[in-house]
């Protein structure tokens, strides 16, 4: 049983990894600021997901699964807001960026 | 060891940059970025406590408060900036800072091994204070003293910030913060992330006693949290000479004095707590302490009162 | 498996230090503010991994103040910007 | 140093809670109530220095105290000997002076709440009570947040009136400040980092000779110099005292400036006690020189009477440091038995007096004419012949002429160069002693002249404001009368004090 | 052996907040030079803690309370020098407003 969570925690974590490697390739790579922000925003949030799932497999206790939850909502909730009010700022003054 | 040799030189990195960076806004940047890896570091040094309070504070409410004067100061033309130095002194600062970053290395080699440390004596008198956490022993216990003056330092900040007021807004609410601003998602935030991190301030408070945590990482968060409210425009500081304001600022330290004089009476000695009693009458001190803390933090970054600009 | 964390851990720090290239290099504030978002996002989850590897339940702590913080950081960050591009040029 | 706390030890909490409670009052009760908390509780506050004074003198050992019966390494001590004694008492009878001159500056107001009664009785007490911690501080990190206390009360006192001009010097002395207090605690790290305490009797047993030692005392050193405003870190200094209302000027320039000067004392007689370093000695007076020197030729430069008093300031403290050099001799027995000790000490507290006296009678002079321009002083000493009495008297001290404490203090400097050998001290004394007299005459000169026409001075100053600078200068005149060898009170509670210690 | 390697990092730290210090000639641009010396301090005192860890706790206690305490002094200083940088960036532009008109 342990050894199914392991497995599945550790591919949980590699795909987490690799979502951030994608994030980053974006944001270095990215022609635009709007392209690259998509792909920021997309691509790390959901690294941290798996991330969590990942380590969720091996929660000590419900507190310690809660707090690795809360903590992903938290990043979800400050990416969405950034990315709306980013968005907000951007277009107007798009071409200077 | 790898990873802290990549994490070291990812420190270093954002340092260098900070101090490099061309733009006072860029370097901002780059120092929140810096307190956040002091956090990370702080937890390889085994000091979850004081990661706490840099995760808290040296990143968040400290980086708030320079993004905030940043974006002020570009907007008006830097005052009669000092002309930047000369390459002599450049150099010269250059090499001075070289020979102290080699000195410093070197003492840390020179360092005795093994280390001398208080662990032990931490350890042995832990007991007495009838709490779990040995960092908020020394906070509260046997160093409360420092504990004390700091909080006094800190309102004696506020004071200072206080003082800096223009005579004509003294008493004026202090509406820096564009309460009206137009932008709702702002809102929207602030009324679903602020319960959620009163919550968090409140349970990392309440653990100090017998886990990582306490006063100063509790009511750090809780003081951003205020921030951040205000920054929405869902609330806005009272006038500076409200009475109720003053007591919320002064309550903690002065039941913090008021036990430790008790402490002639009852343990014979300034700051001492009788044994059977001790966690009781540290946490009786805590509770004010934390608001006191708070409401100073979140005043200390809201600035003298002043007239909002049109 | 705590190797295996620790591993994971040094990269996903590994790429937060690439995206700060972006933070350093710009071109605009946007980019700062989301590369400085990528590198919150990051080391949160640097974090949790470290505190999974070591066995420091405090280490989720600071991580999830991180997170709290990181929503402040970035709002201030946003309000700050865009009260300079409103009344500054 | 007894291994439990003293009786009386209660003093030292005592002197420092008293202050930061009223502290706490005035903010909690509002700008209406501060001047009279402040001004009832320094009978208070005067009688705790007067009484650990008293013990320290009747049971000839210093007070000590452990904070909530912590011992040392792991707790908090407080400890005062009779230099602590000397400094508490000194500093009580200053700011006692200083809130009665204030009252007409700072009066509370009617109805509302102003802005600077407020920020200037609660600082002042905070001030009072941050000295009073860091004298009787027997702990390094305890002396940073003492120290930490001290500038944060002290930087709001320049910028009160809000000008640009003392905003500016405000935040340049913030900053000396700050990276001041940042190297000692960086020091204070290491010696915590080699020898597991931060005590200071603790420290003075296991510390010893060796590259960690050296660098942590150069660094705590080098940041005290930078509070202490020795040259070349004076920079911050004329443009902060000069600005400041005159009570903060007095409180800034008589007090402030001596804490880290008293820590520099601690650290290099009561810390390295076994660690003599000449070299290191001989550079600080070369430094103590340099700024007697230099202040004193600046201060006689100066257009405007508040800026020749602080450069003034940045030339009498180079006297402090003279000490060391002339002191630390490893041949020559205990350092504190010696005449150059007791003299260093003595110039701090009588420069304090004068000084603050000084700094009052400038500021009556400018209430009255409405500006401090020295060239146009003239008729000043007919309208205003107190004051100017009082900035007499204080230029004595300052001179170094008798009767005065600050002729004691350089005798004590004078004799100890000759008996050292080492004449070059003595030169620097008497120059200093010379261009000092320079820029006070010059003062002088321009208020006892005859105006052309009378000047009526803008507003009446009442004889009672006067008299306090007299009085305090009257206190510098009085530390003449010390006699001319090592004072007995400032030996008590030196570490290794032989019976035949006094010379 | 972790100790030691953040203690080089926070000698560094120092060096290069020092350097800032002297050579950036804006205030807001020296305190942030300020609070990477503080950083570095800190650091350092944190590793005088790890190389202490005894008696069951992974650092020495005293010295980790200490850094918490300076923390918040630090921050106490950054935030009034901040508010007194701001005031006068105010009272300048008021004051060459005046010199101007």
């Amino acid at each position: 049983m342990s050894l199914v969570l392991n497995v599945l925690s550790v591919l949980a974590v590699c795909a987490g990894a690799f979502f951030f490697l994608a994030g980053t390739v974006g944001l270095l790579r990215f022609p635009d600021p709007l392209c690259r922000l998509h792909a920021l925003t997309k691509a790390d949030n959901i690294g941290l997901g798996l991330v969590v799932i990942g380590l969720l497999f091996r929660a000590a206790s419900p507190l310690t699964a809660l707090k690795h939850v809360g903590v992903w909502l938290l990043v979800l909730l400050a990416g969405a807001t950034v990315t709306q009010l980013i968005a907000h700022i951007a277009r107007p003054s798009g071409p200077r960026a | 060891m790898s990873f802290d040799i990549g994490l070291t030189l990812l420190v270093l990195a954002v340092a260098a940059w900070t101090i490099a960076a061309r733009e006072t806004f860029v370097a901002v940047v780059g120092f929140v970025a810096y307190g956040l890896l002091l956090a990370f570091v702080w937890v390889r040094l085994a000091a979850p406590d004081v990661a706490l309070t840099e995760a808290a504070l040296g990143s968040g409410l400290t980086g708030g408060l320079l993004i905030g004067a940043s974006s002020r100061l570009r907007r008006s033309q830097s005052p009669a900036a000092e002309e930047a130095p000369g390459v002599v002194l450049k150099a010269a600062a250059a090499v001075l800072s070289i020979l102290v970053s080699a000195g410093l290395a070197a003492i840390v080699l020179l360092l005795p091994d093994p280390a001398p440390t208080l662990a032990p004596q931490a350890a042995a008198s832990i007991a007495a204070t009838g709490l779990g956490n040995p960092v908020t022993a020394v906070l509260m216990a046997y160093r409360a003293i420092d504990t004390l003056l700091e909080i006094v330092v800190l309102l004696l900040a506020l004071v200072g910030i206080w003082s800096l007021a223009p005579d004509r807004d003294w008493g004026r609410r202090l509406d820096r913060r564009g309460s009206t601003d137009p932008v709702s998602v702002l809102t929207f935030v602030a009324q679903l992330l602020v319960p959620v991190g009163i919550i968090v301030g409140i349970h990392i408070f309440w653990v100090g006693s017998v886990a990582p945590g306490g006063e100063f990482q509790g009511a750090t968060i809780l003081a951003t949290m205020w921030t951040l409210a205000s920054m929405a425009g869902l609330v806005s500081a009272a006038a500076v000479t409200r009475r109720w304001l003053r007591l919320v600022l002064t309550i903690g330290p002065a039941v913090f004095l008021a036990i430790g004089l008790a402490g002639f009476a009852l343990a014979g000695a300034f700051l001492a707590y009788p044994k059977s009693h001790a966690k009781l009458m540290i946490l009786v001190i805590e509770i004010p302490v934390t608001l006191s803390i708070a409401a100073t933090l979140a005043l200390l970054v809201a600035g003298p009162p002043e007239r909002a600009r049109q | 498996m705590a190797d295996f964390l620790f591993a994971a851990a040094g990269f996903v720090l590994a790429m937060v230090a690439l995206g700060l290239v972006r933070v350093l290099r710009g071109p605009s504030e946007v980019d700062r503010i989301m590369a400085a978002q990528l590198v919150g996002t990051g080391g949160i989850a640097a974090l949790l991994l470290l505190a999974e590897a070591t066995g420091s339940p405090a280490a989720v702590d600071v991580a999830l103040i991180l997170a709290l913080l990181a929503a402040f950081v970035s709002v201030a960050f946003v309000t700050a910007s865009s009260r300079s591009e409103v009344d500054g040029t | 140093m007894p291994n439990s706390a003293t009786s009386g030890g209660f003093l030292l909490v005592l002197a420092i809670v008293l202050p930061i409670a009223g502290a706490l009052l005035s903010l909690a009760l509002g700008g209406r109530h501060a001047e009279r908390i402040t001004l009832s509780l320094m009978p208070a506050g005067f009688a705790v220095a007067l009484a650990i004074g008293a013990s320290v003198w009747r049971t000839h050992h210093a007070l000590q105290y452990f904070i909530g019966n912590w011992a040392p390494p792991l707790g908090v001590a407080f400890r005062a000997d009779g230099l602590s004694a000397a400094m508490m008492i000194a500093a009580a009878v200053l700011v006692c002076g200083i809130g009665l001159f204030a009252r007409s500056q700072f009066p509370s107001p009617r109805y509302a709440e102003t802005r600077a009664p407020l920020a200037f009785w609660t600082l002042l007490l905070a001030v009072w009570g941050a000295l009073n911690a860091v004298f009787v501080g027997g702990d390094l990190f305890n002396l940073y947040v003492a120290l930490e206390l001290l500038t944060f009360a002290a930087v709001p006192l320049v910028a009160l009136d809000g000008r640009a001009e003392t905003l500016a010097a405000a935040l340049r002395y913030l900053l000396f400040a700050l990276l001041g207090s940042i190297l000692y605690l960086l020091g204070a790290v290491l010696l915590y980092g080699a020898y597991g305490t931060l005590d200071i009797v603790l420290l003075s047993d296991r510390i010893h000779a060796g590259p960690v030692a050296s660098a942590a005392v150069s660094l705590m050193t080098a940041g005290l110099l930078a509070k202490a405003a020795l040259f070349p870190f004076h920079l911050w200094l004329p443009p902060a005292h000069a600005g400041a209302p005159a009570p903060a000027s007095a409180l800034l320039s008589g007090l402030v400036v001596k804490a880290p000067f008293f820590l520099v004392v601690r650290l290099w007689f009561d810390v390295m006690t076994r660690l003599p370093e000449p070299a290191a000695a001989e550079l600080l007076g070369a430094l103590g020189a340099a700024a007697i020197i230099f202040g004193s030729v600046l201060a006689l430069r100066q257009a405007r009477l508040k800026l020749l008093i602080a450069y003034s300031t940045v030339a009498q403290i180079g006297y402090l440091f003279l000490m060391f050099p002339l002191a630390i001799n490893p041949e020559t027995g205990h350092p504190w038995s010696n005449a150059a000790w007791t003299g260093g000490v003595l110039q701090a507290i009588s420069h304090a007096f004068a000084k603050a006296a000084m700094f009052m009678a400038a500021g009556l002079i400018a209430e009255a004419l409405g500006h401090d321009r020295i060239a146009s002083l003239s008729g000043i000493g007919r309208a205003l012949p107190i004051t100017v009495f009082a900035f007499a008297l204080g230029g004595l001290s300052l001179m170094g002429l008798p009767p005065s404490g600050g002729f004691v203090a350089k005798a004590m400097l004078l004799t100890a160069a000759v008996a050292e050998g080492q004449w070059w001290w003595a030169v620097v004394v008497l120059a200093g002693g010379l261009l000092a007299g320079g820029y006070v005459f010059l003062v002088l000169a321009r208020a006892l002249a005859d105006a052309s026409e009378p000047v009526p001075p803008l507003v009446t100053i009442s004889s009672g404001r006067q008299a306090i600078p007299v009085a305090l200068a009257l206190c510098a005149v009085l530390l003449g009368f010390v006699p001319l060898r090592p004072s007995e009170l400032l030996q008590i509670g030196r570490p290794d004090l032989a019976i035949g210690g006094l010379r | 052996m972790t100790a030691t390697l953040y203690g080089f990092c926070a000698a560094v730290l120092v060096g290069l907040g020092l350097f800032g210090l002297i050579v950036h000639p804006q205030p807001l641009r020296k305190i942030l030079a300020f609070n990477l010396i503080g950083g570095g301090v800190f650091l350092l005192f944190g590793a005088v803690a790890r190389r202490g860890a005894a008696a069951g706790f992974g650092g020495d206690p005293v010295p980790q309370a200490l850094v918490i305490t300076g923390l918040v002094v630090a921050f106490a200083a950054t935030a009034l020098a901040v508010a007194l940088l701001l005031r006068l960036t105010g009272a300048a532009r008021q004051a060459g407003l005046r010199s101007d008109g």
